[in-house]
C-alpha cells in the first residue's frame, strides 16, 4: 500500500524544505530561492498525479493508445511561468531595498524601520 | 544486421558514461580550480559526443540522426567556448594557479574558494 | 390654513430641518438669523397645537415615510404621550431661543450660527422622537440628537469642553450602541415587530426571563435617562453655556430619555407584563437608588449648575419610579412630572443663566444676598423650585401626589419612603439659595454693588416659564387628560 | 453584445492596460483607464440587472462547454462583488491624476496606469470565473499589478512592505494552487459547478479534507484574517493612497467572495461547517481579531495604519457574520462588504487628500485641520461614524443585520462582543475628530487650504453613497438577501 | 551554505534536474519550459541580482523552531492527505477518467493538433493562457516600474571607450557567439511553430528568443545592445503580444461566437482552429520575448548604473 505513494512523500518533502527556507532564512534572495523550491514542488506533484504507468507523452501518434494525462501539463505549464514572474518581481524588489536600506537581511531592515519611526 | 547496431550502441554508451564518471571523480581528486576546470572541460566533450553517437544508432529513423547531429555540433561549439570562459573569468580575478605543491603552502588554501 | 394633519405632522420634523438650511445662509446677519429661529419655532408650536386639538377630538393620525430595511419603517403617528413630549419641546423652545437671544448677546458667544443651527436640528429629532411610531424610527432620531447636541456641548472649544464633551457622546453613544441596540434587534426577535401598541408588543406567553432581560436591556440602553450608572454625561455636560443646559435638561435630551423609558415601558411591555417581569423589582430599587443618591451628592455641590444637573439626575428617577410602578396613577405621575419639571428645571436653569451674565457668579457661596439687586430672578428662583420640591401653589404637586398614589396602590412602600425622603432633600438643595438671597445672615457681608438685573429678553423668558409652573397648578386639565390618555386612547 | 457581457466585463480594462503604452501623456492615460473602469462599471451595472432578472448567467469560453474549457458563471453573489469593485475603482480613478503627481514620480504615471487597470482585471476576472484554476491565474495577475502598486509608494518601508506581502501572498496563492491539485486529483476535473456535484462522493476521503484545509488557508492568508494579517498594516500605509483606496475596498472583499464561493458552492454547506469544526473556528478568530486591531488602531500614530488596522477589526466582522452560516448571516457578510467598500474607500480618498495637502498622514499633523479642510475632515467624520455604525448611515445597517443574525442563533455573547468592538471604533474615531477639531493649528500650517475639485466630488460622492445606502437600502438587502438565498439552496 | 553564488547555481541544477524528471514523467513540453524558463532565466536573473545586492548571506537564523514547527505541521497535514490519494501512475485515478478522455480521443479532431498538451492550452482552455500572458506582462511592468532608469544622454559617449576594451578580453566568446547566436534565433522560430507537433510553443520559443539576445547582451555590452533594440520598441511589443491574443478572441466575439472561439476565424472551423492556435502562440512568443528582454535590460541598466556611479566617484 505504501510503496503506490513514494513519488507524493518526495514531493511533499520538497516543499516542506522549501517552505522552512522561506520561513527561516533572513536573506532576502535566499527566501526567492527557497519561493522557487516551494513552486517546483507543486510542480512535481501536479505532473507526478498525470502520470499513468503505461502512457507516453501527449502527442499523437499512430499506434499508440495510452497516453499520460495532458491537463495538469497545461496546468504547470501556467504555473511555471506564474513562478517566474514571480520570482522576478522579487528580485527586483531586492535590489530596490538594498539601494534603499543597504542590505537585504531582515533583521537589518527590521532594526532600520524600528530606528525611522 | 541490428544485432551489430545494437552492439555497437551499447559499447559507444558504456564509454561515454565511463567517460563521465571520469571527469566526476578528476572534480573531486584534483587540488585546485585550474586541473579541476581541465578534467571537466575534456572529459565531457568527449563523452557527450560518444553518447549522441551511441544514441544515434540506436534508432534508424533518419530525422532522429539528423537532430541528434545538431545536438551533436552545437555539443562541440559550447562545451569548449564554456571551459574557455570559465578559465578567463578565473584569470581576470586573479586567481592564481597551484604550480608546486610545497613551494607556496599558503596559497594552496587560498585558491579553493 | 388647509394643510390636513398628516401634512403638519410631516412637516413638524420637517421644519426645524428646513430652518437648519435657513439660519446657516443668513449666518453672517444676526438679527435676520434669529428672526428665522423664532418664527419656526411660532410656527412649529401653532401646528403641535393645531395637532393637539385633533387629538382631542379623537382623530387618529398616523404617517409613513418609507421601508429602510425591509420590515422596518420610519412611521410617525401621534399619540398622548408624544403629544405632551411636543407640547412641552415647541413651547420651550420659543422660550430658550427668547432666552439664548439675551444670553448669547450679552456673553459675545463666538459661532452663534452653529449653536442656533444644532438646536434646531436636536428640536427636529425631538420631534421625530416624539411622534416615532415604532421603536426603530425611535433609535434613529435618538441617535442624531446625541450627534447634533455634541456641538452644543463642546461650544466652548476649551480643554474642559473637550473633556465634558468625550464624557458626553462616549456614554451615551456606548449605551445606545450596545445596550439599546441589542434590546431593539431583540425585541425584533422575540415580538416580530417594533411598532408602539397599547398594552405591548409582546404575545402573553413570552418568557419571562428573556422579556426581563430585555426590560434592563432598556432601562441601561437609554443613557439619556440618566439611571445611575449612567450618568455621569450629565455633570460633565455643565461645561456648556447655559441656554444649550436648559436645551439638555429641560426641553431635549434628558426628557427624551425619560419619554423613550415610559414609551417602553407603556407601549412595548405593557403594564400588566410589566409588573410581573422578575427584574422589574430590581430595577425599580436601581431608579429609587439613583433618586436618592444624586440628592445627596446635589447638597454637596457647590457650583449651582452642577447642583441643578444633579437635581434633574434625581427627578428623571422619579418619572422612571413612576414607570416602572406599573399602575395607571404611576404612569400619569410621570407623564405629569416630565411637564412639571421641565417647566421647573428651565426657570432654575434661566436664573442660573441670568446670574452668571449679570453679576458673573456661579458659586452659590457667592450669592448671598443677591436677591436685593435681581429680585425677579430671585423669586422665579424661589417658584421654580417650589415646583421641584412639589408644594401646593406650583405644578410639581400633582406629579408628586400621582407618583405617591401609585406606590401605595402597589404597596410598594419602600418606594413611597424615598420618595418622601427625596422630596425632603430637594427642599435641602433647593430652598437655601432663595432664602439665603433675600435674607443674608449680615447685611453687610455681600459688596454686590453695581450688579443690575438681567437683560430684558432673559427676563421675559424667565417670568414666562415661571408663571407657566402656577398655571400647570391651577390648570392642569390638559396634561392630566393627555397623561390619563396614555392607557387607554387605542394607537 | 448584451450576450457577451460576462466576458467583457473583464476584457474590457485588461485589454485597455497593455493599450496605455502607446498613449504618451499622462493626462491622456488617466482619461483611457477612466474610460475603461467607466465601462466597467457600466458593464456590472447591466450585469446586475440581467442576473437579477434572469438568474445565473453561463458563458462558455472558447465556445467549449463547462468541465472541458472554461465557463464563467455569474450568479447574485459575483454580479454584487462586480458591481462594487468597479463602482469603486471608478470613483478613485477619478481623483488618481492630481493624487499621483504627489506621490509617483513622474515617468512611472503610465506604468501605474497599467498596473491599476491590471489589478483591477485581475480582481473582476477572480470574481467573474467559474473555474478553479483560472481563479489562481486571476489571483496572481492582481497580486502581482498589487505588489508593483504598492512598491511605487515614496516611503523606502513601501518596498518592504510590498516585499513581505510578495512572500505572504506567493504561500497563500501556492496554498490554494495545492488545494485546487488535490480537489482535481479526487475528482478529475476543475469547474467549480463539476467539482460540486462530485465532491459529495469522494467527500470522506482525507484528501478532501487537506484540500480544504489548504485552500481555506490560502483564502485567509489573502483575506488577512486575525493571525495571518500582518502584511496588511505595513502595505497598505506606505502604498501610494490612491492604491490604499483602491485596494481597501476590494481587495480583502475578493478573498471574502472566494471564502464563501469555496465553503457554499463548491465543497457545499453540510461538508465545510461539519468536517472542520470551522464555525467554531471563524467565530474566535473573527471576534479575537476585532478586538486586537481595534486595539492595536488605537495606539496608532500614522492614521492610515489607523484605518488599516480597522480594516482588519471589519473584515473580523464579515467572519462572524459568515461563521454564523444561517441566511441572516450571510447576508450581514454581503451587506457588510458592500458597506465596508463606501466606507474605506472614502476615509481613504480622504486621507489621499489631505496626504496631497500637508504631504503626512502622522495624527499630529492634523491639528486644526477641521477648519483648514472642512470638507475633506467632514467627509472622515461621516466615514468615522458610518464605521461605527451610528443608523442613517451604513455602517448601521450591517451591525443591525449582523447583531439580528447572531441573536437568532442564540449566540448572544457574540452579540455583546460585536458591539463592545463597535465601542472601540468610536475611541479611534475620536480621536481624530479631537485632534481635527479642538487642536489649534500648528504654526507652520496656514497655507492648507482645501482639497481641490478633483478630490472632492469623488469623496462626496461616496460620502453620499454613505448615507444613501443607509437609508433606501432596497438595492443592497435586496441583492445579498438574493444572492444568500442563492447560495443556501433556498428558492428564493 | 553561505555563499549565494553557490546557492544559485545548485537551483539552476535543481531546476535542470526537474526538467529531466518531467521528460521522464512523459510531460515533454512542461520539461521543456522548465529547462528553459526555471534553470534559464531565473538563474540567470537571480545572477544579476546577486551582483547587486552581495554575494554572502548572515548566518543567523530566523527563530528556527518556530519555522520548523509550522513546517512539520503543514507537512504531517500534506502527507495525511495522500493516504488516500491513487497509487502513483494507476490508470483508474478519477483524473484520467472525467475530463482527460476527450481531450486524448477527439482532440484530433476538434482542433486538428497532434500535441494534445498545444491543444488544450490554445484552444480547450484558451482564456488560461491568455491570462498567463496577462501574468507575464504584469510582470514586466512591475519590474519596469521598479527598476526602471531614467535615461540620461551623457551615458551615451563613455560607450566608445568602453567598446575597445571589450575587444580583446572576450575575443573567442565574441567569435562563438557571433556563430551561434543566428543558430538560436532559428532555432527559437522553430519552436515557436513547430508546436503543434513536438514539444515547443509560444513560451518556450519566447524565452529562447530573449535568451539569444540576453547573449548577445552580455557579450557585446549593454549600451551596443540597447542601440540595436531600442527599449522603448521592446515595451510596445510587449503590449502588441498581448493585444494580439486579445484581438483573436475579439474577432470571434465579433462575429457572435464565444471569446476566444476559433472556429469564427475561417470557415472550416478545424482550420479555424490551426489559424487560431498559431497566431496565439505568435502574440505568446511575442509577449514572453519582450518582457523577458524587458526585465533583462532593466536589471543591467541598474548594474549598470550602480557601476557608473561607483567608477564616478571614485
Amino acid at each position: 500500500m505504501i510503496l503506490g505513494l513514494y513519488n507524493y512523500w518526495i514531493v511533499v518533502v520538497l516543499m516542506m524544505i522549501g517552505f522552512y527556507i522561506v520561513i527561516a532564512h533572513g536573506n532576502l534572495i535566499k527566501k526567492i530561492v527557497g519561493l522557487s523550491i516551494f513552486q517546483t514542488s507543486v510542480f512535481i506533484f501536479y505532473i507526478s498525479m498525470a502520470k499513468v504507468d503505461s502512457g507516453t507523452a501527449p502527442i499523437l501518434a499512430e499506434g499508440i493508445k495510452q497516453y499520460s494525462n495532458p491537463l495538469p501539463h497545461v496546468l504547470i505549464l501556467t504555473a511555471i511561468v506564474v513562478g517566474i514572474a514571480t520570482t522576478a518581481l522579487g528580485l527586483a524588489l531586492a535590489v530596490r531595498i538594498k539601494e534603499a536600506y543597504g542590505s537585504i537581511e531582515e533583521e537589518e531592515i527590521q532594526e532600520k524601520d524600528n530606528l525611522d519611526c | 544486421m541490428d544485432s551489430v547496431l545494437n552492439i555497437s550502441s551499447t559499447v559507444f554508451l558504456l564509454i561515454g558514461s565511463f567517460l563521465c564518471i571520469s571527469g566526476g571523480v578528476g572534480i573531486l581528486r584534483f587540488p585546485d580550480f585550474y586541473t579541476r576546470m581541465h578534467a571537466v572541460g575534456v572529459t565531457e566533450t568527449l563523452a557527450t559526443a560518444m553518447i549522441l553517437i551511441g544514441l544515434m544508432l540506436q534508432n534508424p529513423d533518419a530525422i532522429v540522426i539528423l537532430k541528434l547531429m545538431i545536438i551533436l555540433l552545437m555539443a562541440l561549439f559550447v562545451s569548449p567556448t564554456a571551459s574557455h570562459a570559465l578559465a578567463s573569468a578565473a584569470v581576470h580575478n586573479n586567481l592564481k594557479p597551484v604550480l608546486d605543491k610545497n613551494k607556496n603552502k599558503e596559497s594552496v588554501n587560498s585558491s579553493n574558494p | 390654513m388647509s394643510l390636513s394633519l398628516e401634512t403638519m405632522l410631516q412637516l413638524c420634523i420637517i421644519l426645524p430641518m428646513l430652518a437648519v438650511v435657513a439660519i446657516v445662509v443668513t449666518g453672517h446677519k444676526p438679527n435676520l438669523r434669529e428672526g428665522v429661529t423664532i418664527s419656526t419655532s411660532l410656527v412649529l408650536l401653532y401646528f403641535v397645537s393645531l395637532l393637539y386639538q385633533g387629538i382631542k377630538q379623537g382623530q387618529s393620525i398616523s404617517v409613513q415615510w418609507w421601508e429602510i430595511l425591509p420590515g422596518l419603517q420610519l412611521s410617525f403617528n401621534i399619540e398622548p404621550l408624544g403629544m405632551i413630549f411636543a407640547l412641552i419641546a415647541s413651547f420651550l423652545w420659543l422660550i430658550t431661543t427668547v432666552y439664548a437671544i439675551g444670553y448669547m448677546r450679552s456673553h459675545e458667544e463666538q459661532n452663534q450660527t452653529r449653536f442656533y443651527a444644532c438646536f434646531a436640528i436636536a428640536i427636529g429629532s425631538v420631534m421625530g422622537i416624539a411622534f416615532a411610531a415604532n421603536l426603530f424610527t425611535l433609535f434613529i432620531f435618538y441617535e442624531v440628537l446625541t450627534l447634533s447636541t455634541y456641538p452644543l456641548v463642546t461650544h466652548a472649544g476649551t480643554k474642559e469642553a473637550k473633556q465634558g464633551g468625550r464624557v458626553y457622546l462616549g456614554i451615551l453613544l456606548s449605551t445606545s450602541i450596545v445596550f439599546f441596540l441589542s434590546a431593539i434587534v431583540g425585541t425584533w426577535f422575540v415580538a416580530g415587530s417594533l411598532d408602539f401598541k397599547p398594552g405591548g408588543v409582546f404575545s402573553s406567553d413570552v418568557n419571562k426571563t428573556v422579556a426581563g432581560v430585555l426590560l434592563v436591556l432598556f432601562i441601561f440602553g437609554i443613557g439619556k435617562a440618566a439611571i445611575m450608572p449612567f450618568h455621569r454625561w450629565l455633570p460633565a455636560a455643565m461645561v456648556a453655556p447655559t441656554p444649550v443646559s436648559a436645551l439638555l435638561h429641560a426641553v431635549a435630551v434628558v426628557k427624551a430619555g425619560v419619554f423613550t423609558i415610559l414609551k417602553v415601558c407603556t407601549l412595548i411591555f405593557g403594564i400588566d407584563l410589566l409588573a410581573v417581569l422578575p427584574t422589574t423589582q430590581f430595577m425599580l430599587y436601581l431608579a429609587g437608588a439613583s433618586v436618592l443618591l444624586a440628592s445627596l451628592v446635589a447638597m454637596r455641590q457647590d457650583n449651582l449648575k452642577a447642583r441643578l444637573a444633579y437635581s434633574t439626575v434625581s427627578q428623571l428617577g422619579y418619572v422612571t419610579i413612576g414607570a416602572l410602578l406599573a399602575t395607571s396613577s404611576g404612569v400619569v405621575g410621570s407623564a405629569m412630572h416630565i411637564g412639571m419639571h421641565a417647566f421647573g428645571k428651565i426657570t432654575l436653569f434661566f436664573c442660573a443663566g441670568a446670574i452668571l451674565v449679570a453679576a458673573h457668579k456661579s458659586k452659590i457661596s457667592e450669592m448671598r444676598g443677591i436677591g436685593f439687586q435681581m429680585p425677579v430672578t430671585m423669586a422665579a428662583f424661589l417658584i421654580a423650585s417650589l415646583s421641584i420640591i412639589g408644594v401646593p401653589p406650583t405644578g410639581g404637586t400633582w406629579s408628586k401626589w400621582f407618583l405617591l398614589m401609585g406606590s401605595m396602590e402597589t404597596e410598594q412602600w419602600t418606594i413611597m419612603v424615598i420618595l418622601m425622603i427625596s422630596s425632603l432633600l430637594n427642599i435641602a438643595y433647593l430652598l437655601p439659595i432663595p432664602l439665603r438671597a433675600f435674607f443674608p445672615a449680615n447685611k453687610t457681608a455681600f459688596a454686590g454693588a453695581g450688579i443690575k438685573e438681567a437683560p430684558l429678553p432673559s427676563l421675559i423668558a424667565l417670568c414666562i416659564t415661571t408663571v407657566g409652573c402656577v398655571i400647570l397648578f391651577v390648570y392642569p386639565q390638559p396634561l392630566y387628560e393627555l397623561a390619563k390618555a396614555i392607557l387607554v386612547l387605542p394607537g | 453584445m448584451l450576450a457577451h457581457l460576462p466576458i467583457l466585463q473583464v476584457i474590457v480594462p485588461l485589454m485597455a492596460a497593455p493599450l496605455c503604452l502607446f498613449l504618451t501623456r499622462s493626462r491622456l492615460v488617466w482619461l483611457f483607464a477612466l474610460l475603461a473602469s467607466a465601462s466597467a462599471f457600466l458593464i456590472s451595472t447591466l450585469l446586475l440587472q440581467q442576473v437579477m432578472a434572469s438568474g445565473t448567467i453561463i458563458y462558455e469560453l472558447g465556445g467549449w462547454s463547462a468541465p472541458w474549457g472554461i465557463e464563467y458563471r455569474i450568479d447574485q453573489l459575483n454580479a454584487f462583488l462586480l458591481l462594487i469593485i468597479s463602482a469603486v475603482s471608478t470613483v478613485v480613478l477619478f481623483a488618481a491624476h492630481s493624487s499621483i503627481q504627489e506621490e509617483i514620480p513622474a515617468d512611472r504615471h503610465t506604468l501605474f496606469y497599467i498596473l491599476y487597470l491590471l489589478s483591477l482585471a485581475g480582481m473582476l476576472g477572480i470574481v467573474a470565473t467559474g473555474d478553479a484554476f483560472n481563479v489562481f491565474v486571476f489571483l496572481e495577475i492582481s497580486s502581482l499589478s498589487a505588489y508593483a502598486l504598492i512598491a511605487l509608494g515614496k516611503d523606502r518601508r513601501a518596498l518592504w512592505a510590498s516585499y513581505q506581502y510578495l512572500i505572504m501572498g506567493t504561500i497563500g496563492a501556492t496554498f490554494i494552487l495545492i488545494g485546487i491539485g488535490l480537489m482535481y486529483q479526487m475528482t478529475g476535473t476543475l469547474n467549480m459547478y463539476d467539482l460540486s456535484q462530485r465532491l459529495p462522493e469522494v467527500e470522506n476521503t482525507r484528501t478532501v479534507f487537506t484540500a480544504f484545509a489548504f485552500v481555506i488557508v490560502g483564502v485567509c492568508l489573502k483575506l488577512a484574517l486575525f493571525p495571518l494579517h500582518l502584511w496588511l498594516p505595513n502595505a497598505y500605509a506606505y502604498a501610494p493612497s490612491i492604491v490604499t483606496a483602491f485596494f481597501a475596498a476590494t481587495a480583502t472583499k475578493v478573498a471574502v467572495y472566494l471564502l464563501i464561493r469555496f465553503t457554499f458552492s463548491v465543497f457545499g454547506l453540510s461538508f465545510s461547517f461539519t468536517t472542520l469544526p470551522l464555525q467554531m473556528l471563524f467565530v474566535v478568530l473573527g471576534v479575537v481579531g476585532i478586538f486586537v486591531a481595534s486595539f492595536a488602531a488605537i495606539y496608532q500614530t500614522n492614521v492610515k495604519h489607523l484605518f488599516a488596522y480597522s480594516s482588519i477589526a471589519q473584515i473580523g466582522y464579515m467572519i462572524v457574520g459568515f461563521s454564523v452560516s444561517t441566511t441572516t448571516g450571510l447576508m450581514a457578510t454581503l451587506l457588510h462588504l458592500f458597506n465596508h467598500a463606501l466606507m474605506k474607500s472614502a476615509l481613504f480618498l480622504a486621507l489621499a487628500a489631505v496626504v496631497y495637502r500637508i504631504g503626512s498622514v502622522q495624527l499630529n499633523q492634523f491639528h486644526g485641520l477641521g477648519r483648514q479642510m472642512p470638507y475633506t475632515m467632514a467627509a472622515i467624520v461621516i466615514g468615522g461614524l458610518s464605521l461605527i455604525g451610528v443608523p442613517l448611515t451604513v455602517g448601521f445597517v450591517s451591525k443591525w443585520y449582523l447583531v439580528l443574525a447572531t441573536i437568532e442563533n442564540g449566540w448572544w455573547p457574540v452579540t455583546v462582543l460585536i458591539l463592545l468592538g463597535s465601542l472601540l471604533a468610536i475611541v479611534y474615531v475620536w480621536r481624530i475628530v479631537e485632534t481635527a477639531y479642538f487642536k489649534p493649528p500648528l504654526d507652520g500650517s496656514e497655507g492648507v487650504k482645501e482639497a481641490p475639485l478633483s478630490f472632492l466630488i469623488p469623496i462626496w460622492t461616496l460620502v453620499i453613497g454613505n448615507i444613501y445606502f443607509g437609508i433606501d437600502t432596497r438595492l443592497s438587502i435586496q441583492v445579498a438577501q438574493a444572492a444568500s438565498q442563492s447560495l443556501f439552496g433556498v428558492s428564493p | 551554505m553561505k555563499d549565494l553564488f553557490a546557492v544559485i547555481m545548485l537551483s539552476g541544477i535543481y531546476g535542470l534536474l526537474s526538467a529531466s524528471f518531467f521528460v521522464a514523467m512523459d510531460a515533454v513540453d512542461v520539461a521543456f519550459t522548465e529547462a528553459s524558463v526555471g534553470a534559464g532565466i531565473s538563474t540567470l536573473l537571480m545572477l544579476v541580482a546577486i551582483t547587486m545586492t552581495g554575494r554572502t548571506e548572515h548566518p543567523v537564523r530566523h527563530k528556527p523552531v518556530l519555522a520548523l514547527a509550522v513546517v512539520i505541521v503543514t507537512g504531517s497535514l500534506l502527507i495525511y492527505g495522500t493516504l488516500d490519494m491513487p497509487y502513483f501512475g494507476s490508470a483508474q485515478a478519477p483524473v484520467h477518467q472525467h475530463v482527460a478522455p476527450r481531450y486524448i480521443n477527439d482532440s484530433m479532431q476538434e482542433v486538428g493538433v497532434p500535441n494534445i498538451v498545444t491543444s488544450v492550452l490554445a484552444s480547450y482552455r484558451g482564456f488560461d493562457t491568455f491570462g498567463e500572458v496577462v501574468v507575464i506582462f504584469t510582470a514586466g511592468m512591475g519590474v519596469l516600474a521598479l527598476l526602471s532608469v531614467v535615461r540620461r544622454p551623457r551615458d551615451v559617449d563613455d560607450v566608445a571607450s568602453l567598446n575597445k576594451s571589450m575587444h580583446e578580453e572576450h575575443l573567442i566568446l565574441r567569435i562563438v557567439a557571433k556563430i551561434l547566436i543566428p543558430f538560436i534565433l532559428l532555432f527559437a522560430l522553430y519552436v515557436q511553430f513547430h508546436g503543434d507537433y513536438g514539444p515547443g510553443g509560444g513560451f518556450q520559443a519566447g524565452v529562447i528568443f530573449a535568451a539569444a539576445i540576453i547573449l548577445y547582451t552580455m557579450i557585446f555590452g549593454m549600451s551596443t545592445a540597447r542601440r540595436v533594440i531600442n527599449q522603448s520598441l521592446i515595451q510596445l511589443f510587449a503590449a502588441i503580444g498581448v493585444l494580439v491574443y486579445g484581438s483573436v478572441g475579439v474577432i470571434s466575439l465579433l462575429d457572435g461566437k464565444h471569446f476566444l472561439d476559433y472556429s469564427a476565424l475561417s470557415a472550416d472551423p478545424v482550420a479555424g482552429q490551426h489559424l487560431g492556435i498559431l497566431l496565439i502562440e505568435l502574440g505568446v512568443g511575442i509577449t514572453v520575448a519582450s518582457v523577458m528582454i524587458i526585465i533583462f535590460f532593466n536589471f543591467a541598466g541598474r548594474q549598470n548604473d550602480q557601476q557608473n556611479k561607483e567608477n564616478n566617484e571614485s
